[in-house]
């Protein structure tokens, strides 16, 4: 048994080779190949809660179905996800979840409405699927028309991927077709195997930790 | 399977939510007869044809939705936020 | 019993033997046709719409038909009438799996579908009709210890009503099914079965030609595209009903309409708690002969077998919503070949030939309502869900019985369709929500 | 009789059977044909080794060499040859490898195939079971029914023999695994058939803006066209240039599509693809476009299945895509121009014409005769013609499944003596194109299927097809007159497939099975692997014949899915069956547990030794990993309101701090679910579940929430896998919990039994822990972030070596609760146990104005004749009666049934739970439990718990 010292974080998708970031064990390996999949479990993960469409969708600046990238002062800068009516999923760097949560519970404590803010970094897996080709492999494993006309870039949808319930977020990457997928921590692991099944044929690799794409790049 | 449009998700596969059944109204159990309340528990109706009914997005935005759907031709009428017709103020941006 | 017919007699437990009054299919009369190629009578007779019969029968599958048998064999009652809106067997008795078994959990079921078994038993020589019953066994699986658990329990509560069922391992489960993965490596290990030899399948039109033909020669007036509309209560009391042909005045109806019957009890103006949803089936081609046995699986909602023509036959739950469709659907063959795959590897070379659907209704308890109903006359033998052929037989005699004599006898008295006004449900379906 | 055509002349002429000799029956090089002659393939059939071309299917190779039996009949295992020489083929079923019932005029024969006829025996040329032809006129249609009945123990013999007369393929029980896939897709129309009207509509489409699927069940596009004559070549290539040529077309070809679900969801399989066996893709297209053509019907007269008998498309396809001369001496039985083409083709491929029979002028066919395979025709005017092929086109059926699917009912035309699709019926998103539409020249049907396609892509929305615009003309195409011919009288077969005669059909009327879906079943007319694409029709016909009604009143039977026979592999794709792990599983797998398959859950049964595992609870410390347990986040100042709904407890009063148990249940009062809900701050609440009823739990209080009280403010958000749930058990936890924990005080009067706090263990903050007990040891369950919990497993285990800590599992932890008296819902209750009987009953509070349930609970308390949950000791300590095992009352009825049952570590006894009824539900009564075995042992009634009945333990 390992005698650990310094705490490490771990997602629940298994990598080898490792290195460590921000205090997460992630994957070393890095692919050039034009299709990847990264895990971004480490990202920070704030989910809200609030009324539909009243005053906190409105200090939030995101509808429901739709992303933003939304700069919260000290906390950085996050990917706002309208994941569902009355519910949005803030993306941050690691480390930053207490700073997200205080911030977006300054910015929504105006509202007067019943809202509460809960850190679920541990509590998904969260991974990106990157390359022209993303929407052939999710084909295999998603009934979602991916067509840029019904899902254009920065879509947020929930539904069933390989049979297991995830968030769906286009957040194209320089023009290249990029999804995260976001589900229950427990199935990171089983959804990670199903798309690389459905990737092998059109040569999806594996690679490491990216972080968010800042809204400059 | 059929496609039930979402009010919030757009249309999806059937698959994507659970039946819930037709609405029945819950007796007050401090006055409920036996006979009242098991008629609550057990008896629906059961239409061929036209039944308003309660479906719920499990895999998608986890609403309850009042559906009125046709049971011999699956065709569907309305889909509505079941919340939000009994709030109606609770949102506007129900789409 | 009252018994007109001089010919009608019942053995020593109550199994009913030939009667002359049937036209037999003999030896002789086979050589005969065999050799002319012609001649062969009507199974049963076509005849005008009376106005006016003792008891009508609505709904001309198996319980229909087979009440209108046992009524007019058993009870002397003269003038039946069974009103099918389509052809007989239109509805879940000619489109269900066949299978038929006693292994229930409830004491009430374990007894009730064990006396049905008795008579299918001899139901060829009781119709000169070989209905074809293939005692081949039947085994339900067991993937996680709560589902073993209920398979112990259902063997013990058979065994205390003198149905043969046990408990049996991964390996006699390997010796019986070769087919059937039993390594420990897979997603849904096998961890035993509730093994059920007197099991089976059955040629299920056979069954319901036999009942029809039986009936017919009984006197019954079977009446197809035949479709009740309305059915007339005075005084809590029924009068009579209307049909597509015409108007037909009665004192007694029984509703046998599975699928349909609350449209139908809602015309006497009784309330039912019945819900209807479909129930899919699926065929396969042919293949020679390699599965000997019924094999069930109810945590992966599978049933499979193989017919004497080779084809498997393969069943699941019902659909997941209400529907009174039965158009089939996609996830059904996808559902079901996954799940038999996941259980016989081997068979993904086999290939699906056809789909189709039946309507089931439902009840709380899985289990019947059968019996008299608040309006007199008025009899309902409904609530039949998944798993109402096998109980063709014993329902028939039952409901002939309780229309005779205007109460239910023993064997059906726990099904009576006020229990769940009084909250006694009978509870098949307590193996149900623990074995999943 | 100067002609012998049969195989063994042809191959003798070659000495070594078909392999590397010249192929007596192949033509010389013609255009249009679709094999590659500089390349050969070898394959084997029936042992022999055999030459064909790539592009030969295996029927065009074998008839190439002269072969013209491929099967024997299903019934009277009567030799049959080529009748349509397509997929539907039900003469050309064969085994190939591992695979059965191959459609040997539609697969390509390939390098290596080892093609075998199936259920033969001896050989396909003596099959012993032809005898069956001798006594034909008793397996006829009923004769199962009528025989075999008597004597009744003699059955299940006959019924063995029964099952030896299938005529199939067979599958080997280690088959090789395939591979199979499936995708999605969302193409803005599908178009069913690739013939001209199909690559028509699909470019048409295609030009309006759509995304199209073009999918083809034959080899290439084409339809008819492929085997057609030079202008329908020319026109072939101009229409694939054309389909070539547009963006926006996905063709599909050795691809069917196979049925049409609500709301246009269309399985379509395709082969042929490069390292798969088969794909399944699931389309949900705005338009269905059904352009499948006309599949050609055979005639019924007496033998009319002997090889040599075929389709005028069969002689056609054989000819011209495969350059194979179908016979020698042909007669030709005609009634279109279609036929006439064909009396060319034979002639262009040498065969000698004997005769062409007209039907338009009344001239008729009335037998064929020979045994292996047609020596003679016998015409209507009495002439008997030596001939060994006799090629018949009498007309046409409309392939309407697709189109029924979708709704719509077939009338039929007597016109043109077919079923025709009723458009009046047909849903907005179907449309039909081609042959199945109508008649008309190659012109009018293109100019039909241009109109159709537009249309469909107007009503698909796409993008470029004006969505919103007005409704395409679609020009309606004219109807030519076809003469009704479905049979000369004469007998022979209805149903190839099944053996099925015209007799069968007569014999089901005169007994009284006279609808068409009663005939169907009666003689499995159409139910064949063709299923009624080639005999509907002749069915209903002469159906109609025998009743006197026409056809139009006697109408046809159901067509459902599939189109053309479906693999279960492809249907099934990759299995998608989601497993979750907590994040301990590594260590889990390396430690040796053995796993249990817990619902979609993956969790240690045990680590090798699981009442040592027990006895290290009771004894000193022990770690599970409890993480699949529910956990419900709830925040709201409404919580308290809605827990008061759920359980059949109070819980206003729950401080902050403070855990309580709770039982909920179902509106039936039925128990649903129990565990802990503890509070955590003002508004925040953290509730468990079982791990078997999370989902259910969460789905169960969203509804109330949202239906019944969306004035309550609360949010609930399952976290179930936020956390790694770890419990410490045993006399030892609070000294091991205690090295890693800084910034809780564990002493018992800072952190008491039933109480929860928040605090940091091994260095991780924001753990929840809670003190509570399913062990009946002093306990605690923390919940530390997910990502953490493999960390404090690991500190865990090492901070405590020295205090003897050990990893338990389910099993382990099953005992414990059982000898604490613990109840689990779904083992200890069933789908019909109400709270009551659960041993729940100090907790069921119907002072309460309201809960779920209620007043059920309360009818059963007044009722009081409930089973209830007792504890049962074996008086023989050393017997376990196995759970299930039934508890007999006085009379030998059931009395109830022991629900748990282990052997205690701790008390070195038998101990359990039992659902008895409440008379024999007394401590101290003795019950009789009935074994497997069939033995009785007698066991006393106890109290539930059977360690520890004063809590000692647990409240140190
Ligand atoms: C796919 C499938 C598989 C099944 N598998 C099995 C199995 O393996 N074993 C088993 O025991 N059970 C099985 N079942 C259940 C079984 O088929 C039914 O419970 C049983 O057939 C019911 O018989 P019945 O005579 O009561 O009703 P049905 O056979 O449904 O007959 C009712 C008849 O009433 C007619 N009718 C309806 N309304 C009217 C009206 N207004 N006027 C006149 N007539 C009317 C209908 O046309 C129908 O023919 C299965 C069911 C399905 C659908
Ligand atoms: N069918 C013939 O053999 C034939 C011969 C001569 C003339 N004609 C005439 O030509 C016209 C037919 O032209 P058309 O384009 O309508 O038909 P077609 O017969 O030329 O082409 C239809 C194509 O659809 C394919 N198909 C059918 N069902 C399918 C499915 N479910 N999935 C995938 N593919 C499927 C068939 O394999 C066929 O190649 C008719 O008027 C007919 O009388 C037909
Ligand atoms: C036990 C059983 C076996 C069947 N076997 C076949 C079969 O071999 N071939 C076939 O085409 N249909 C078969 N069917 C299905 C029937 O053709 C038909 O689809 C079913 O009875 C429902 O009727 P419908 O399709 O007319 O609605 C079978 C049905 C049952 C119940
Ligand atoms: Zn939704």
């Amino acid at each position: 048994m390992s005698e650990e010292t310094v705490p490490l974080a771990r997602s629940p998708i298994a990598t080898d080779p490792t290195v460590v970031v921000a205090g997460w064990e992630v994957c070393a390996r890095v692919s050039t190949a034009p299709l990847t999949l990264s895990d971004e479990t480490p990202l920070a993960k704030v989910l809200v809660r609030a009324p539909f469409g009243g005053a906190a969708r409105d200090a939030l600046g995101v509808s429901f179905g739709r992303t933003a990238r939304v700069g919260l002062g000290t906390a950085g800068e996050v990917l706002l996800v309208g994941s569902a009516p009355g519910e949005w999923l803030a993306l941050g760097a690691p480390g930053t979840a207490a700073a997200i949560r205080a911030a977006l519970e300054e910015r929504l404590a105006g509202t007067g409405e019943f809202v509460s803010v809960l850190d679920l970094t541990h509590g998904r897996a969260l991974v990106r699927l990157h390359g022209a080709a993303a929407p052939v492999v999710l084909a295999g494993v998603c009934g979602i028309d991916l067509a840029d006309h019904v899902t254009p870039d920065g879509t947020a949808l929930r539904t069933s991927v390989a049979a297991v319930v995830t968030d769906l977020v286009r957040d194209d990457d320089g023009g290249v077709r990029s999804y995260l997928l976001h589900c229950e921590r427990s199935s990171g692991q089983y959804l990670v195997d199903a798309l690389r099944d459905a990737g092998s044929p059109s040569g999806l690799e594996v690679t490491g930790f990216r972080g968010l794409v800042p809204s400059s790049a | 399977m059929m496609l039930l449009p979402c009010p919030w998700c757009g249309p999806r596969h059937a698959g994507e939510f659970r039946f819930h059944g037709a609405a029945g109204t819950r007796p007050d159990p401090a006055t409920t007869t036996p006979e009242q309340w098991r008629r609550y528990l057990y008896v629906h109706d059961n239409p061929r044809g036209w039944q308003t009914e309660s479906w719920y997005h499990s895999a998608g935005c986890r609403r309850f939705l009042t559906v009125e759907r046709n049971t011999l031709t699956h065709e569907v009428r309305s889909a509505r936020d079941t919340q939000l017709d009994a709030a109606p103020n609770a949102a506007e941006d129900a789409r | 019993m009252s018994t007109s017919h001089g010919t009608a007699r019942t053995n020593g437990n109550g199994h009913a033997r030939t009667r002359s009054g049937l036209r037999g299919y003999s030896a002789w009369s086979l050589l005969r046709h065999g050799l002319s190629r012609s001649g062969w009578p009507r199974a049963w007779r076509e005849h005008e719409l009376r106005d006016r019969y003792d008891a009508v029968i609505i709904g001309g599958g198996v319980h229909g038909l087979a009440t209108a048998y046992y009524l007019a064999r058993d009870h002397g009652m003269r003038h039946i009438a069974v009103l099918e809106r389509a052809y007989v067997g239109s509805g879940g008795s000619g489109r269900n799996t066949a299978i038929l078994r006693s292994n229930y959990l409830t004491p009430e079921g374990v007894r009730f579908y064990d006396r049905s078994i008795q008579l299918y038993e001899h139901l060829a020589a009781d119709l000169n009709f070989n209905v074809m019953f293939s005692q081949r066994g039947h085994l339900t699986l067991a993937h996680n210890d709560a589902s073993l658990r209920t398979m112990r329990w259902r063997t013990e509560v058979n065994k205390l009503q003198g149905v043969d069922s046990e408990v049996i391992g991964p390996d006699r489960i390997g010796e019986l099914v070769p087919y059937l993965d039993t390594s420990a490596e897979t997603r849904y290990p096998i961890l035993g079965a509730l093994y059920h030899p007197p099991g089976g399948i059955v040629r299920h039109d056979a069954v319901v030609w036999g009942y029809a033909r039986g009936a017919d020669a009984h006197g019954v007036h079977i009446h197809q595209q035949t479709e009740v509309t309305g059915i007339d209560v005075e005084h809590g009391r029924v009068r009579g009903l209307r049909t597509n042909r015409g108007r037909i005045a009665t004192p007694v109806v029984l509703n046998a309409t599975a699928g349909w019957s609350s449209l139908v009890s809602h015309q006497a103006g009784v309330e039912m708690p019945v819900q209807t949803f479909p129930l899919q089936a699926a065929v396969t081609e042919p293949v020679r002969p390699f599965l000997d046995t019924v094999v069930v699986s109810g945590t992966l909602h599978v049933y499979v077998s193989q017919t004497d023509r080779g084809e498997l036959v393969f069943g699941a739950s019902v659909d997941p919503f209400a529907s009174y469709s039965i158009r089939g659907s996609l996830e059904f063959t996808e559902g079901i070949a996954g799940h038999v795959l996941e259980l016989m590897p081997a068979l993904h070379r086999m290939r699906l030939l056809r789909q189709w659907a039946g309507l089931c209704d439902m009840t709380p308890d899985y289990s019947p309502i059968m019996g008299p109903t608040p309006v007199e006359g008025f009899y309902v033998d409904v609530g039949w869900g998944t798993y109402g052929f096998k109980a063709g037989p014993v329902s028939g005699e039952a409901m002939a019985a309780c229309i005779a004599d205007g109460k239910p006898p023993e064997i059906i008295s726990a099904f009576g369709l006020d229990r769940f006004a009084d909250g006694r449900l009978v509870g098949e379906k307590g193996a149900a929500a623990v074995g999943h | 009789m100067s002609i012998l055509p049969t195989s063994r002349r042809a191959r003798s002429a070659t000495g070594a059977g078909g392999a590397g000799g010249p192929a007596p029956m192949r033509l010389a090089p013609r255009e249009g044909e679709v094999i590659d002659r500089k390349r050969s393939v070898e394959f084997r059939w029936n042992g022999t080794p055999y030459t064909g071309h790539p592009g030969d299917t295996i029927v065009s190779a074998l008839a190439a060499a002269g072969e013209r039996v491929f099967s024997r009949s299903y019934k009277y295992h009567r030799p049959r040859g080529v009748l349509t020489a397509s997929y539907l083929d039900p003469g050309a079923m064969v085994q190939v490898g591992d695979e059965p019932n191959v459609r040997a005029a539609h697969r390509l024969v390939a390098a290596g195939m080892d093609v075998r006829s199936q259920n033969t025996w001896p050989s396909l040329r003596y099959d012993v079971k032809a005898v069956n032809g001798l006594v034909e006129r008793f397996l006829a249609t009923g004769f199962y029914y009528k025989t075999f009945i008597k004597p009744e123990p003699l059955w299940p013999l006959y019924e063995k023999v029964l099952r030896t007369f299938v005529h199939a393929g067979e599958i080997p029980p280690d088959s090789a695994p395939g591979c199979y896939d499936q995708r999605y897709a969302h193409p803005d129309v599908v178009v069913a058939g690739g013939g001209p009207a199909g690559m028509a509509a699909a470019v048409a489409a295609a030009r309006a803006g759509a995304t199209v699927m073009l999918v083809e069940e034959e080899h290439q596009l084409g339809g008819h066209l492929r085997f057609g004559g030079p202008a329908e070549r020319a026109r072939l290539r101009e229409l694939a240039a054309a389909v070539a040529a547009q963006p926006g077309i996905e063709v599909l070809t050795d691809a069917v599509v196979e049925a049409r679900y609500d709301d246009n969801w269309i399985p379509i399989v395709a082969r042929s693809l490069p390292g798969i066996d088969e794909r399944l893709i699931k389309a949900r297209a705005g338009t269905l476009v059904v352009a499948p053509g006309l599949v050609e019907r055979p005639y019924v007269f007496a033998g009319n299945d002997l090889p040599g008998v075929m389709l005028s498309t069969a002689a056609r396809r054989l000819i011209n895509l495969y350059a194979v001369r179908p016979g020698h001496r042909a007669v030709v039985l005609t009634a279109n121009p279609e036929g006439d083409a064909a009396v060319a083709d034979l002639e262009s491929a040498g065969v000698e014409v004997a005769a062409v029979v007209d039907a338009r002028r009344g001239e008729t066919v009335t037998a064929a005769h020979g045994r292996h395979g047609v020596r003679a025709v016998e015409l209507g005017d009495g002439r008997r013609v030596e001939a060994d092929l006799l090629v018949t086109a009498v007309g046409w059926t409309a392939p309407t499944s697709l189109l029924n699917q979708s709704g719509d009912q077939p009338v039929y035309d007597p016109r043109a003596a077919r079923f025709r699709p009723d458009p009046a019926r047909m849903p907005d998103d179907v449309l039909a194109a081609g042959g199945i539409a109508g008649d008309g020249d190659l012109d009018q049907l293109v100019a039909h299927a241009d109109a159709v396609g537009r249309e469909a892509a107007r009503r698909a929305g796409a993008a470029g097809g004006a969505g919103a615009g007005s409704a395409v003309a679609v020009p309606s195409l004219a109807v030519d007159e076809h003469p009704e011919l479905f049979s000369a009288g004469t007998g022979g077969f209805v149903d190839l497939s099944e053996d099925v005669s015209a007799k069968d059909i007569t014999t089901a009327v005169a007994e009284g099975y006279d609808s068409v879906e009663l005939a169907k079943r009666y003689t499995t007319a159409t139910m064949g692997p063709t299923q009624g694409k080639l005999e509907t029709v002749n069915t209903v016909a002469i159906l109609a014949a025998a009743t006197g009604r026409s056809i139009a009143e006697t109408g046809t039977t159901t067509w459902r899915p599939m189109y053309a026979p479906i693999t279960l592999g492809a249907l099934a794709g990759r299995p998608h069956q989601p497993v979750r792990y907590s994040p301990m599983q590594p260590w889990h797998e390396r430690h040796g547990a053995v796993p249990l398959v817990a619902g979609q859950w993956i969790r240690p049964e045990h680590y090798g030794d699981p009442a040592a595992e027990v006895t290290a609870v009771r004894t000193g410390v022990g770690i599970i990993d409890v993480t699949p347990i529910g956990k419900l986040d709830l925040q709201g100042p409404d919580v308290a309101k809605l827990l008061e709904l759920l359980y059949v407890n109070k819980w206003q009063k729950l401080g902050i701090g403070r855990v309580r148990y709770g039982v909920m249940c179902a509106e039936d009062g039925v128990v649903l679910d129990d565990g802990v809900t503890g509070r955590l701050g003002e508004q925040h609440y953290l509730m468990s579940t079982t791990s078997s009823g999370a989902a259910t739990v969460w789905e169960w209080v969203e509804n109330w929430l949202q239906t019944a009280h969306p004035d309550w403010r609360v949010h609930v958000t399952p976290v179930t896998t936020a956390y790694a749930s770890i419990n410490i058990a045993g006399p030892r936890s609070r000294d091991l919990l205690a090295r890693l924990t800084t910034d809780v005080d564990l002493s018992a009067e800072a952190f008491g039994y039933m109480n929860v706090r928040t605090g940091t263990v091994a260095g991780i903050a924001d753990c929840v822990l809670w003190r509570i007990g399913f062990t009946g040891e002093l306990s605690y369950e923390i919940h530390v972030p997910a990502s953490y919990g493999l960390h404090v497993w690991q500190r865990l285990l090492d901070a405590g070596a020295d205090l003897g800590v050990r990893p338990f599992g389910v099993e382990a932890q099953r005992v414990l609760r059982l000898e604490k008296g613990h109840a689990i819902v779904g083992q200890d209750t069933d789908g019909l146990t109400q709270a009551f009987s659960a041993g729940v009953d100090e907790l069921i509070k119907l002072d309460k104005p309201d809960f779920l349930g209620k007043p059920e609970l309360v009818w059963q308390h007044q009722r009081g004749t409930h089973p209830r949950l007792v504890g049962l000791q074996p008086l023989d300590g050393s017997i376990v009666p196995p759970e299930a095992s039934q508890i007999l009352d006085r009379a030998g009825g059931i009395a109830g049934r022991v629900t748990s049952s282990r052997m205690s570590p701790t008390l070195g006894r038998a101990i359990g739970l039992a659902q008895l009824d409440p008379e024999l539900a007394v401590v101290g009564t003795h019950v009789t439990v009935r074994l497997p075995d069939g033995s009785d042992v007698t066991a006393e009634v106890t109290e539930r718990v059977h360690v520890d009945p004063q809590g000692e333990r647990q409240r140190v």
